[in-house]
Formats: structure tokens, sequence, C-alpha cells
């Protein structure tokens, strides 16, 4: 504050003060609120100077197709970050997706050849799954971490059960057209994930159920008294989020055209990372999907950057680490009363 | 040929135990099934113990089959590290199990010391990552640009394909490597990274990868980009996805570690020292090191190997001749250790 | 006035300690050496250091918060203890220890000062404490000198059949218990998980006691670094990768709950030695590895569901 | 007044063994408003929520039109033409406004399960209207004021209500006027006096006895959870509302002021042209020792931040505070409670007691430092010492080990006194120290307050209600705007009428 200013606020009145104030706060919030798209913007500069081959078609198309998995990871995850809860359980519905539809679709270990079909019961299995965590979880009142850390083993085993050991490997015409088929230049996988991320936007800010789970988030006693069934929100919350783990799983398996238990391994926490850049709280009720876009995109972008950089992996890692706790900071709402765990 | 049991010993008493890393990965399913067929041959009772590459949780695994079986014990294990492999040794000594290590050994520890250590059975990395790299830069035309695909770091069968790597690009000095990174064994982390190198380095040639899986994400992404054939690939491990990419001409190389081999004949040298039938005191220390058979494949042989791995699921080793599996002696490190010996 | 009503929701106060008895008991009968010497002997080595490593972090999770990263600052600090054992004797033990204030601190300042949620803090943090162990041990396991391995070996070495290094996790559990109950910082960690405003308003430094809990998870995590060190007798980069789970999951099954303000590192070392007894349990039945991790899955969830006392309806659980 | 709306019988409701309301006979007529006025905790609250569906009845029976009325939630009550604004907020901030008025209703609005946001803004937009606010619904709860949100609490049960129930609603309004301004109170009468116009019957529940003749046609009287007297607000006046709930006249005993101390010189804390931006400017107060200093004003006039600012919550942007003379400066409340400053906060539940602790540990935690022997905290002193303030300030409670969230709300209390008075501070700050409490531990606390003073301590009060202030008091500041805008001398024999100290609130 200069000295003018300082001046001048002495003799205002205190409503006088309240407004200017409000005012400031105003527009710290809208400062706040596009600082991921701020950093984002200036990511994506220093990328494209640093780098002569980040801007070229090949390597958006390469962002495009790199960010598709962990998007459509964050759909079923945001609303889960939202209702201030976390599930551990999607790297093992993952595996077991992707190894299921393997098993399902043409492949070289079995006759089977369920084509869409596979697809869809793989899914609906990933959901099941999902709904079964939310129901142990608001039902046995058992923290989420705890709950759905221990599905993500049980899938993780039952994965493997599919095709002890032998990883199949996925034959069918289908998946192999999908994965590399291109639309106007963007592969078939980049476009799915977008529609899958529109129909999850369109579920979160559209629907009463995407409103309800904001309130849950933001206020459960609140929410409950407004007559919000909130088991059953939770629940449908988590069945969402087990079935994009299962999408997501099936995906993996079109791009990789193999079916393993380990797909989904390392692939949630970059994700919970994405949607705190992009503004979110693992507290609940901040968020948004065009924010977990926009996070996503930062995400992919800072690890397609350094890869162009040539940057040590696990350099790589820590420099991430740094970068996160700073755009955090700037995000993050910083008042006395903030209660940090 | 046929086993019988020496006078007195009843196989069935005893069980052996497979460790390995995990079920999820066709290397070590296939180490498990040669392990069990040898179980089988000799009419021993066979458990499969996973220890997900983690040193502390394989010690576990060990002492508590021990703490079950006691001196009826027999280990075949695959090491989660080298390091660990002197653990497994000690442990096994202490408690008077017979035990072959499979494809690791720490710097220093010889068999010999310990009179329960029956034998260690390696794959000579250096040679094997030395083929395939060089089956590589032949196939580019011994020239250009090639990037390699490390496995994961602090592994180290990573370690020793990498030192192999730069061993082999001594003899090819217009090779030029542009990049060196770990896609941690997966095929997913290999696949990105492939994605962003064609981008990179649009004259890229050839791409060596420490294992198939890792080759394998390195097709795909080509494929997407429509440079299969054009950036060639070699991998390495033998299994059956690689095997048909090498038949198919996706990969230039990959070799057959033939675990039925290694963990099999690894299996049949404890079990033949823990049923009386193998003198392992009175055999020379030399011979208790070994490098096992495996066999590159190319695009030659690969229907073969297909058939006789694959296919099958059962090579038909006959596990009573344990000198079949027999290489090569470790001989260099075997003078060392005839020098500690004295 | 000091009447205690024996209810049902009373029982759930002891059941950590019903389904450890259960545990051994159901084992005892599929299988009578379960109780073995060796057996046993083995089970207290095992327990050891993750009880040192749930301990610790038993605290931050009093506070309400987490660390991710407590796994791989093991790693780091094994890794560190392994590969210099044989230059500093066993005075790596205190330098752990040192080492760990130091990184728990750090972690503590972050989320404290600059308010960012314990989840993201160690999200990050864990990535350096990853590059710290690899940093030193790019290629491996490394195990400790051959000629070394003796003088280390004390640790692992029997009092009467006791293993030293139980021996030494009870000492530390017996400090940490000390902490939790006898000091105003100790205290103060579990004020903070209950309500954090109230206890502010108390006028309790509170930001002194969360950076107190994260600096108590870091000296355990470090000096369980130390004793894996001891125990596998080499710097193993990738040794806590899988430890960060079992730890919380321990601490879970020990009836702590997640939400802060209630539990016990007596709890948590009940809850670590229960979910090793299941491991070894069914490793020693030879459990086909296909379902180990189905079995396991399923038996946390029985038993996390049967050990937590948050079954009070107007408790929110996230 | 037009016919009988809505009618309770024998209405009760118990909790355990615990009964807090019985025997509840209320008519509610059209173009009715009702004051429902008595003692924190009489069951106002506990009646309104059994008539909008929130609890149910543990006896008699409730008729709504004429029918049985049953309602199994709120939903329900809403669908039939009853609703609610709730004593505690209860909008989610994070939604915006039109959302909040629709959360739970959106099906309105749906096509195919998608919300039409547009539509239901502008539906909201009337909604709002209806309430003469102008206000932009599609701005999110956060970002708008105290005073604001309880208007769309209204508007949102007015919405509900006047679709299910044109013209014959019951609206209950449980305590809307507590966090508005006078301006915003009279706005609020006019809402009242239009949805009563229109035909529904309002129960308005107040702890502001001017607000109750200002606007009521009937008052009901609640003491102990039970109806104790009803009348027409015609033959009221405040003196009679005062007699009718505490059961007696006078307020000279009730505040003890018999053993009300005179400060001595010495003084203790002194406060020197402290500004906090936008929320007070320029206030200066000496403390003495033994002195009970009262702070007075309407919500938001800057007393309460003052004291904010005295237990480190928020740093002051100007002045100073020192303690005995010496300079202090505080960035949280353990720095201020070693500068001798404690406060007993006003939001029990939130920021006074550590929930799940035990007494013990609730009595004891600004006080760990001195419960040590041997360096280590002695079990056995925090024990004697919970022991010792049990007895002492009259806890009653199954033993030190209990959790204080099983205690009631006044035994709580205690404990939080209990806290403030071990930890040795010298300058105790009570804010809103009786909310939430009843009489008889109302009446405790007062002593416990005499006996701190008597014992050295100097106090600031911030008052649950006026009276409690001048009675406590003897001094008072009374702050209007953020400034300081009038101050009293309040002996025993000599307190300032409540008119005259009102006079300079507003
Ligand atoms: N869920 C509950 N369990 C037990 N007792 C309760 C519960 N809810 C309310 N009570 C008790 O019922 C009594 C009546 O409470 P109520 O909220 O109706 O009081 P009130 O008259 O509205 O008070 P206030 O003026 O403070 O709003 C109180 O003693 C309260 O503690
Ligand atoms: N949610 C609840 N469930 C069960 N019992 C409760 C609950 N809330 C309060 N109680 C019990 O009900 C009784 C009344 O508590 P409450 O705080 O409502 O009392 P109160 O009438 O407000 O007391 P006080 O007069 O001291 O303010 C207490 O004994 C308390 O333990
Ligand atoms: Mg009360
Ligand atoms: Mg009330």
């Amino acid at each position: 504050m200069n000295n003018k200013r300082r001046d001048l606020i002495k003799k205002m009145t205190v409503s006088q003060q309240f407004v200017t104030q409000a005012e400031d706060n105003a527009k710290m919030d809208k400062v706040r609120r596009y600082a991921p798209l701020i950093l984002l913007v200036i990511m994506t500069a220093i990328g494209g100077i640093s780098q002569k081959n980040f801007f070229s078609w090949a390597n958006i198309v390469n962002i495009m197709f790199q960010m598709s998995i962990p998007l459509v990871i964050s759909v079923g995850l945001s609303f889960v970050l939202l209702l201030g809860s976390i599930d551990l359980s999607i790297e093992g519905n993952m595996g077991f997706a992707g190894s299921l539809v393997a098993f399902l679709v043409v492949n070289n270990s079995n006759s089977n050849n369920f084509g869409i079909f596979g697809v869809l019961i793989a899914i609906l299995i990933g959901l099941a799954v999902g709904t079964v965590v939310g129901f142990l979880h608001t039902k046995g009142r058992i923290a989420s971490f705890i709950v759905s850390y221990a599905v993500g083993c049980i899938m993780t085993g039952a994965a493997v059960l599919i095709y002890r050991g032998t990883p199949i490997q996925v034959k069918d015409p289908m998946f192999i057209a999908i994965s590399q088929g291109r639309l106007f230049g963007i592969p078939y996988i980049t476009l799915i994930s977008f529609a899958v991320f529109i129909i999850g936007a369109i579920i979160m800010n559209y629907t009463a159920f995407g409103r309800a789970v904001f309130a849950i988030g933001d206020n459960e006693a609140a929410a409950a008294s407004t007559g919000i069934n909130i088991t059953r929100t939770k629940i449908k919350v988590y069945a969402l989020c087990g079935c994009t783990a299962a999408i997501a799983g099936v995906l993996q398996c079109m791009r990789l055209k193999l079916g393993q238990s380990n797909l989904g391994l390392n692939q949630m926490f970059p994700v919970v990372t994405a949607i705190v850049l992009g503004g979110g709280s693992v507290s609940g009720g901040k968020g948004g999907s065009l924010q977990t876009f926009v996070g996503v995109l930062i995400y992919t972008e800072l690890a397609n950057w350094l890869t162009l950089m040539g940057v040590d992996t696990n350099l790589k890692k820590v420099i991430q680490g740094i970068i996160i706790i700073i755009a955090v900071t700037l995000t993050v709402e910083h008042n006395r009363k903030t209660v940090v765990k | 040929a046929g086993f019988t049991a020496p006078e007195g010993v009843d196989p069935s008493e005893y069980h052996l135990a497979i460790c390995i890393h995990s079920m999820d990965n066709e290397y070590w399913a296939q180490e498990a099934k040669g392990a069990q067929l040898a179980a089988e041959y000799y009419g021993v009772e066979a458990d499969i113990l996973t220890c997900d590459s983690d040193d502390n949780k394989q010690i576990q695994g060990i002492k508590d089959y021990i703490a079950q079986y006691g001196d009826k014990a027999i280990f075949v294990v695959d090491p989660s590290s080298t390091a660990n492999t002197v653990n497994i040794a000690e442990t096994c000594e202490d408690a008077g199990v017979y035990v072959s290590i499979l494809a690791h050994r720490a710097e220093g520890l010889y068999p010999a010391d310990y009179p329960h250590f029956v034998a260690s059975l390696m794959l000579d990395d250096m040679a094997i990552g030395k083929a395939t790299a060089s089956a590589l830069f032949e196939a580019i035309g011994g020239e250009g640009q090639v990037a390699e695909l490390q496995g994961l770091l602090g592994d180290d069968s990573a370690t020793n394909r990498h030192a192999a790597f730069e061993e082999a690009l001594k003899d090819y000095p217009d090779i030029e490597v542009v990049d060196s990174q770990t896609a941690s064994w997966s095929q997913s982390d290999a696949m990105a990274l492939v994605e962003n190198w064609i981008v990179n380095y649009p004259d890229l040639k050839g791409i060596f990868s420490a294992n198939d899986t890792m080759a394998l994400g390195a097709v795909e992404a080509l494929k997407n980009a429509g440079k299969n054939g054009e950036i060639k690939v070699s991998g390495c491990d033998g299994i059956e996805a690689a095997l048909n990419a090498v038949k198919d001409g996706d990969l230039v190389i990959t070799n057959a570690n033939d675990g039925y081999c290694i963990a099999g004949y690894g299996a049949s040298y404890a079990i033949q020292a823990a049923l009386g039938s193998l003198d392992v005191e009175g055999m020379d220390p030399a011979e208790r090191l070994i490098f096992c058979k495996t066999t590159l494949v190319t695009a030659d042989n690969a229907d073969d190997i297909i058939s006789k791995f694959i296919e099958t699921q059962d090579p038909g080793y006959d596990y009573s001749d344990l000198s079949f599996c027999i290489d090569k002696y470790q001989e260099d490190t075997a003078e060392a250790a005839d020098e500690a010996a004295e | 006035m000091k009447q205690k009503k024996f209810s049902l929701s009373n029982l759930s106060q002891y059941m950590v300690v019903i389904s450890i008895v259960l545990v051994f008991l159901v084992f005892t009968i599929l299988n009578p050496t379960f109780i073995s010497a060796y057996s046993l002997q083995n089970l207290l080595v095992e327990v050891s250091p993750l009880v040192l490593l749930a301990g610790g972090l038993s605290f931050i999770i009093f506070t309400g918060g987490i660390d991710l990263g407590s796994g791989a600052m093991v790693s780091a600090t094994c890794v560190i203890s392994g590969l210099y054992v044989s230059r500093f004797g066993n005075w790596i033990i205190p330098i752990m220890v040192v080492i760990g204030v130091f990184l728990g601190m750090l972690n503590g300042v972050i989320v404290t000062k600059l308010k960012i949620p314990s989840f993201i803090v160690t999200l990050c943090t864990q990535n350096l404490w990853a590059f710290i162990a690899l940093y030193f041990c790019p290629n491996g396991s490394v195990a400790v000198g051959m000629e070394y391995r003796k003088e280390i070996s004390w640790m692992t070495s029997k009092i009467a059949g006791i293993p030293i290094i139980f021996l030494f996790a009870v000492v530390v559990v017996i400090l940490l218990y000390i902490f939790q109950q006898y000091t105003p910082s100790g205290r103060a960690i579990f004020a903070v998980g209950a309500n954090i405003r109230s206890t502010r308003l108390a006028g309790v430094d509170t930001d002194k006691a969360q950076i107190m809990a994260f600096v108590v998870s870091g000296a355990c995590s470090s000096l369980a670094g130390a004793l894996y060190a001891y125990k596998q007798k080499s710097a193993v980069p990738t040794i806590g990768d899988a430890l960060t789970l079992s730890a919380i999951a321990s601490i879970a099954l020990g009836g702590t709950s997640m939400a802060g303000g209630r539990g016990s590192v007596l709890r948590t070392t009940i809850g670590v030695i229960t979910i090793t007894a299941i491991t070894s349990g069914l490793n020693m039945m030879g459990v086909d590895p296909l379902w180990k991790d189905i079995i396991i899955g399923v038996i946390l969830i029985v038993a996390v569901y049967l050990n937590s006392d948050t079954k009070g309806r107007d408790i929110i659980v996230k | 007044m037009g016919e009988v709306l809505f009618e309770t019988k024998g209405v009760g409701k118990t909790y355990g063994s615990n009964t807090v309301l019985h025997d509840i006979d209320m008519k509610i007529h059209s173009g009715e408003v009702i004051g429902l006025i008595g003692e924190n905790g009489a069951g106002k609250s506990t009646l309104m929520k059994l008539i909008s569906g929130v609890e149910t009845p543990s006896m008699g029976e409730m008729f709504y039109m004429g029918k049985p009325y049953v309602a199994t939630s709120i939903i329900n009550a809403n669908k039939q033409g009853i609703g609610m604004v709730f004593q505690e907020q209860s909008l989610v901030a994070n939604l915006t406004v039109a959302q909040n008025i629709y959360l739970g209703r959106e099906k309105k609005y749906s096509k195919a399960g998608l919300v039409n946001w547009a539509e239901m803004n502008k539906d909201a937009k009337k909604a709002l209207e209806r309430v003469d606010i102008k206000l932009e619904p599609g701005k999110k709860v956060r970002d708008i004021d105290m005073a604001t949100r309880e208007m769309v609490e209204i508007a949102k049960v007015l919405d509900v209500v006047t679709e299910a129930a044109e013209g014959h609603a019951i609206i209950l309004l449980d305590e809307p006027t507590t966090v508005l301004s006078d301006d915003e109170i009279q706005e609020m009468y006019v809402q009242i006096r239009k949805m009563k116009a229109a035909g529904n019957g309002i129960v308005f529940i107040s702890h502001h006895l001017d607000e109750i003749l200002a606007i009521t046609d009937t008052i009901y009287v609640f003491k102990d959870g039970e109806e104790t007297a009803v009348f027409p607000t015609a033959e009221a006046n405040i003196d009679v509302l005062y007699e009718k709930m505490v059961g007696r006249a006078t307020t000279g005993e009730f505040y003890v002021e018999a053993q009300q101390s005179v400060p001595s010189d010495k003084v203790v804390l002194e406060v020197d042209d402290l500004s906090l931006f936008g929320v007070f400017n320029h206030i200066s107060f000496k403390l003495h020792e033994g002195e009970v200093l009262g702070l007075a004003g309407l919500d938001g006039s800057g007393a309460e931040d003052v004291c904010n600012c005295l237990v480190g919550q928020v740093a002051p942007t100007e002045g100073r505070i020192l303690i005995e003379g010496k300079e202090v400066r505080f960035g949280n409340s353990y720095q201020a409670r070693k500068a001798g400053i404690l406060s007993v906060p006003k939001d029990r539940r939130d920021e006074g007691m550590v929930s799940i602790l035990s007494i013990e540990d609730n009595i004891t935690i600004s006080s760990w430092e001195h419960m040590k022997s041997k360096g280590l905290l002695s079990g056995k002193k925090i024990r004697q010492t919970a022991l010792k303030w049990i007895k002492e300030a009259g806890i009653k409670c199954t033993g030190p080990k209990e959790r204080i969230s099983q205690l009631s709300g006044g035994n709580a209390q205690k404990v939080i006194f209990a806290r403030v008075l071990e930890s040795g501070c010298k300058v105790l700050i009570l804010n809103h120290p009786t909310r939430g409490v009843d009489v008889g531990a109302k009446q405790e606390i007062y002593r416990l307050v005499r006996e701190m003073t008597a014992a050295g301590h100097a106090i600031i009060v911030i008052g649950d209600t006026l009276d409690e202030c001048l009675g406590l008091s003897s001094n008072v500041i009374v702050f209007r705007d953020g400034l300081i805008s009038g101050s009293f001398d309040c002996p025993v024999d000599f307190k300032p009428s409540q008119q005259e100290v009102v006079h300079f609130m507003m």
C-alpha cells in the first residue's frame, strides 16, 4: 500500500473501507480463478520458445493422445474429490477392465469374440465395482481411503486371475482400428476421451446430481437438511468413478492391445494432482470440469515438455512436484482462518 | 529318463518354493511353470511365492516357508534384487535348506562359501544385450540415430542391459544415441516416450529396448504414427507378443530368455541336492556358477520358438540331466571364486 | 462416578485386541507351525521397522493429515544408511534420526506455513525422497560390503530368543507412547485432529503441533529406513514403495480414525502385527499368489469395519 | 385473522429419556403472525422441527387445513405447503442463489435429466422479486452478504410453499433477524406483512422482545419445553414478556451484582488506537484489574472483531495492544495466551469444544505446560485439576474422562470456563458466554465471572443480550459502525437503562 492510498484509507469510514476491501477480495478471487489458465498459457509459451517441435502438429497430437486417459479418469475422480473423498481403487479397476476386455474380444489366448459387448461388459463391471466401493464406504462408514485401497487390491488380484500370468494380446480388428484411427488427424481415442469428458462435464454442470455433489462437498449437513439423499448420491459418485476407470482401462487396453493388471499402474495420483492444479480441492466442494481440463492439460504439457527437454525421469518428477507446490500455493485461498490438514 | 530318489527318501515330503517377482509378467510366469514342471518330475510339492520386486517381502516369504517346512523346504529364487541374493543365501544357509538363485548374484557371493547355496544360474545379460543391440545396429545399416528405452532405474537387469548397449556402441562409431530414458519396464510409458521421440527426432532410425514390453509399446507408437518398419526396434525376454512381433517383422530381434530352462534347472539343482542325489560339497566350485542357455529370436527362428515355448507350454526338457542347461560357466568370476576359496 | 457401562459400542474399543487374537487363533488352528519359535521370531523381526514407520505416521493421521511419502522416505534413508553404515558405523542410526527430523520438518512447514493440504504436499515431496534414493543408488540395491555384514548383524541377532531389532522397536514405541500421552505436544496433536479451530482458540500452537507430528513421523520413518538397511544388509532404493499403504492400512486396522483426533500408537502396533501375521500366515500355507491380493483386500475391509469406532451417526466419514 | 390453518394438539418430543417438549397446543390462523419466545433450550426450535418434518413428534397430533398432518421429511412438508427458515443458515455456499433455491427440486427444470439453468435463473429471479430483492440469481452464495442470504432463504421457502399452498401456507421463521441490521429488520417486517396479507400463517421466533411486539399478533411463551402462556400481542409490553419468560421481574439478583467488584487503578490491558481495515477504526480503551468491561454493539459494529484481534485471530492493521504497559504483538491465539489473553469463544461447538476429547483434556488444554511432573505430563495432575473444576463449577458429568461432546450445552460451557480460568491468563474475553445456556447454568456462570474478578482477573464481555452486558459489567463501551460511539460507568446501583445504551448503538 502506498502512502497516498494509506492516507485516503485512513479517512474512509469503516463501511467505505469494507466496500474497498470487498472489491479487492473479488479481484483476488478472479486472479485465483484464472491462475491455472494463466499458468497454462505461460507453460505453453515457455514450451514453444524452448522447443522448436513443441507446436508441431505431431506434438500437439501427442499431447492430446497422452492426455486422453488421464482425462477419462479425471471425469469420475473429480466427482469423488468434490465430495472430499478419494478413490484408490481406480488403478485396480483399470487393470481389471483392461484385462477383462482383452479376454472377451478377439485375442490370442481364447476364441472369445464379444466385440463391443465385451467392452460394455467390462464397463458395467467397473460400474458395479464402483458401486460396491461406494456402498461399503457409506453404509459401512469406513473411510474411503481404506475401502477403495482394499477394493483396488482385490481388483488387481482379480485381473491377474483372468489371464494367469500371460497377459492377453488383443487381436480384435475393432480395437486395432480404433487405436490407430484418426479423424482430421486427431486420434479416435482422444475423441472418445473428449466425448466422455463432455458427458462428465454435462453431468457435473447440468444435472441435479452434479449440484448435489457440490452441495455435499461444501456442507454435508446443510445438504442433508435440504433433503438430498447423501448416501445415494455418494454411491452414484463412486459408481461413476468406477465406470470411468473402466473406460480408461478399456482405452488403455486399446492403446497397448494388451490386457494386464498393471494397465492402471501410477495413473491415479497424477490425475489428483492435475485436478488440484486446475483449482480443485482435495477437501471437497471446489473444482469444475473446465478447471479439471486445464489441470490435465497443464500436467500433460509439463511432462511432454520435460521429455522434449530430455530431463531425467526421476528429476522430472521432482520438478513436477516443485511446480505443483508453487502452483497450489498461488491458487489456494489464504487467510488466517483457513484450516488445512 | 526317469528319476529315482535315493533309498529312504520320500520326495513328496519335500516342498519347493518358487520365489518370483510376480505372476503378472509372462517371463516370471514362465519361470514358475518351468520350476513346477521340474518339481512334478521329481515328485516334490511346489508353491509359488511372489514379492512384487520387494527385497524385504521376498526374505519374509522365504522365512515363512522355512518356518512351515523346516529342512524339508527347497528354494529356487529369482531374487528381487542383486543385493538381496546375499540375504537369501544366508537365510537358507542358517536354516540348512537348499537353494538355487537365478539371474542375479551379488559381487563376492559364491556358492562355494555356502554349502546349501547349490548353484547360481545366470543369464549372460552382457552377451544378450550386446547381441540384440548389434542386430539392431546392423538392421539400420550401422549408422544413424537411435534411442534407448531403459528399464526401471534401480533394477539391475536394467543396469546390465544398459551397460551392454553402451558396450555394443563401441563397435559402431557411426551410431548416434539421441536420447536414453527409462520407461520403467512399462509399455504405456514407453509408448508415450516414443511418441515424443518421433516428433523430436524425425531422423530416428532405431530404438533399443531393454525388454519386450517396452519394445511393444514402441511398436504401437510407431504403428500409430505410420512409421512401423521405418524405425527398427529390438527387444529382449521373448514374451509371446514379442515373438509374434518378431515373426511379423515389427521387431528386429528379441532374446528368448527361456524361463523353463533357467528356473526348471535351477529347481532341479536344488531338489537333487535336497534329496541327496547331488553331492554339492563334491562339486567343482566353478560348476556351480552357470550361464544358462538362451536363444536369440529373429524372423528366421521365431516360428520354432513359438511352437516350442508358447504353444505347448512345456518345451519337454529332461530335468534329470543337469548339464543340459549350461551354456557356459561364469568363468571369469569362477576364477575369482577359486581365489576366494584359497 | 467412575462406573463403566459395558455396551456393544464399548466392545468396538477392544475389537482390535479381539481381532489379533482371532487372527492368531485361526492361523494356529489351520496350521500349528504358525506359532513355532522360528515363525514368531521371524514375525518379530518383520514387524519391527514397519511398527516404527506406522507408529510415526500415526501422529500425522492423528492430526487429520496424511503423509503419502513416508514409504519413499524409508527408501531414501535406507539407501543412505546402507551406503554409509560402513563409514559411520552404528552412528548412522542417530544420524538418520536427525535427517528424518529435518525431512519431516520440511513437510510440516510447507503444510502449515504455505497452507497446502498434506495430501498434496506429501504427494510432491514423495517424488523428492524417491529421487534421493535413486540418486544414491541409480543401479538398484547395493549390498553392504561382505566384510561389514558381520558388524551390523547384531541388530537381527537375538537376546534370550528375542530379536534385538524388536527390542529396539519396543523402546521406540514406548517413547512414542510417552510422547503421545505425557507431553503437551503429543496431546495437542490429538486436539488438532479433533477440532483445529477450537484448539487454536484455546491458545495451543497448532502449527507447532502439526509440524511436530511431521517431525516425529519423519524421525520414525528414517529410523525405519536405517533398520531396513540393517535388516536387509543393503541399501534398497525401492524398499519403501509398498510401505506407505501398508502402514496406513495397519493404522486403520488398529482402529485409528482417518479423520484424526482419535487413536493410539499401541493400536497401530497391534495393527501392524495383525497385518504382518496375516501375510505370514498366508505365505506359510502356500496360498496361491493369484488369490493373495484378493484375500488381503477382503480381510482388510472386514477388519477395519469391525475395528473403527467412528460409527456415531453424527460423524461425517470422508 | 382467518380460519385455523394449522393446529397442534398435545405435541411433544423426547430424546432418549429426556423430554425436551411436551403438551404443546398451538393454533395458527390464516393471516396470523405468531411470536414464539422462551429461553434458550426452551424447545422453540424443536417444535418447528416437528412441524417442518425434520423430526417426528414423540406424542400428540397435528392438523393442517383440518386434516391430520404427518410430515416424513422436509421435502414432504414442503410439498404439503409448510416451509421453514432454519436457525443456522442452510444455504450451500459454493452453489448459486438459483441452485440453492431449487436444490432438491431441479426436476421441474430438467429435460432428459439435464437442467435448464437459464430457465431456473429466470424463475429464481421471480422468486427473489417476490421478497423485493434484486439479485443476480447466477451469483454464488459465498459472494453475497449474510442479510441477503437470509432473504434468499425466505425467498426459497416462500417459493416452495406457495407453489404447494397458495394463500394458506405455513412459514416458520426461526430467529431470522439475528444477523440483520435494523434497516434490514424493517425490510423483513415488510415481507412478513406481505406474506400475512396473502393469507399465510407465520411463526416468528426471536430473542428480541421488541421485534415480537412489533410484528406479531399472538404470543406463545415456552419454558422448559412447556407452553406457559398464550396471549394477544396487543395486551403485552416488554416487562410483561420478560416476566412471563424468566419468571421474575427484576434482574438485580440475577447477575449477582452484589458481588460486582470495584476495579482497581492498575491497568492490565491497554488498547491504543487500534484499527482493522474495513472493520473498525481508532479503538482505544483501558482494562483494569478486577474490571468487567462490556462491549455492546449490533452485529457487525466491530465489538466482536476487536476481541478477535485481542485473541490473535486477526492481526490489526494499525495501533497497539499493551499488557501491563508492555506492547505485545501476536499472530495467533497461542501467542495471545502466552501474553496473557484467552477467550471463551462465541461458537461453542466449532470454536470452543475440542469435541471428541475428554472433559479433562478440554479443561487443561490451555495449561498443559503447568500439568507436568518430572518433565512429563502428569495424568494425575490433569485428573485432579479436572475433578477440582467439576466440583467447583458444578459440571454435571459421569467423570473427567467423559467426552465433552456428550455434555449439555451449559455444562460444556462450564468446562470451557474452567479452561480459561485454569490457564492463568490475566485477561479473559467472554464472547457471548451464555449463548445456548439455560437459566440455572447461566447463573452459575455469572457467579464464576464474579469470582474471577474477585481473584484479580480482568474481563471483557460481549453479552448475549444487552441486559446481560449491562448486568455483568462495571464499564460498558458501545460500538457503532466500527467506532466507539459512547461509554458508560455501570456501578452496582446506577446501571444505565437499556434505552440509554441502545441509543448509542443505532
Ligand atoms: N437431537 C437432540 N438430542 C437431544 N436433545 C436435543 C436435541 N435437539 C435439541 N435437544 C434439546 O432440546 C431442547 C430444546 O432445544 P431447542 O433447540 O428447541 O431450543 P430453542 O428454544 O430453540 O433454543 P434457542 O433459543 O437456543 O434456539 C434443548 O435442551 C436441546 O438441548
Ligand atoms: N445427538 C445426541 N444424541 C444423543 N444424546 C444427545 C445428543 N445431543 C445431546 N444429547 C444429550 O441430550 C442432553 C441434552 O443436551 P443439550 O445440549 O441439548 O442440553 P441443553 O438442554 O441445551 O442443556 P443446557 O441446559 O446445559 O444447555 C444431554 O445429556 C446430551 O448428552
Ligand atoms: Mg441448550
Ligand atoms: Mg432454537
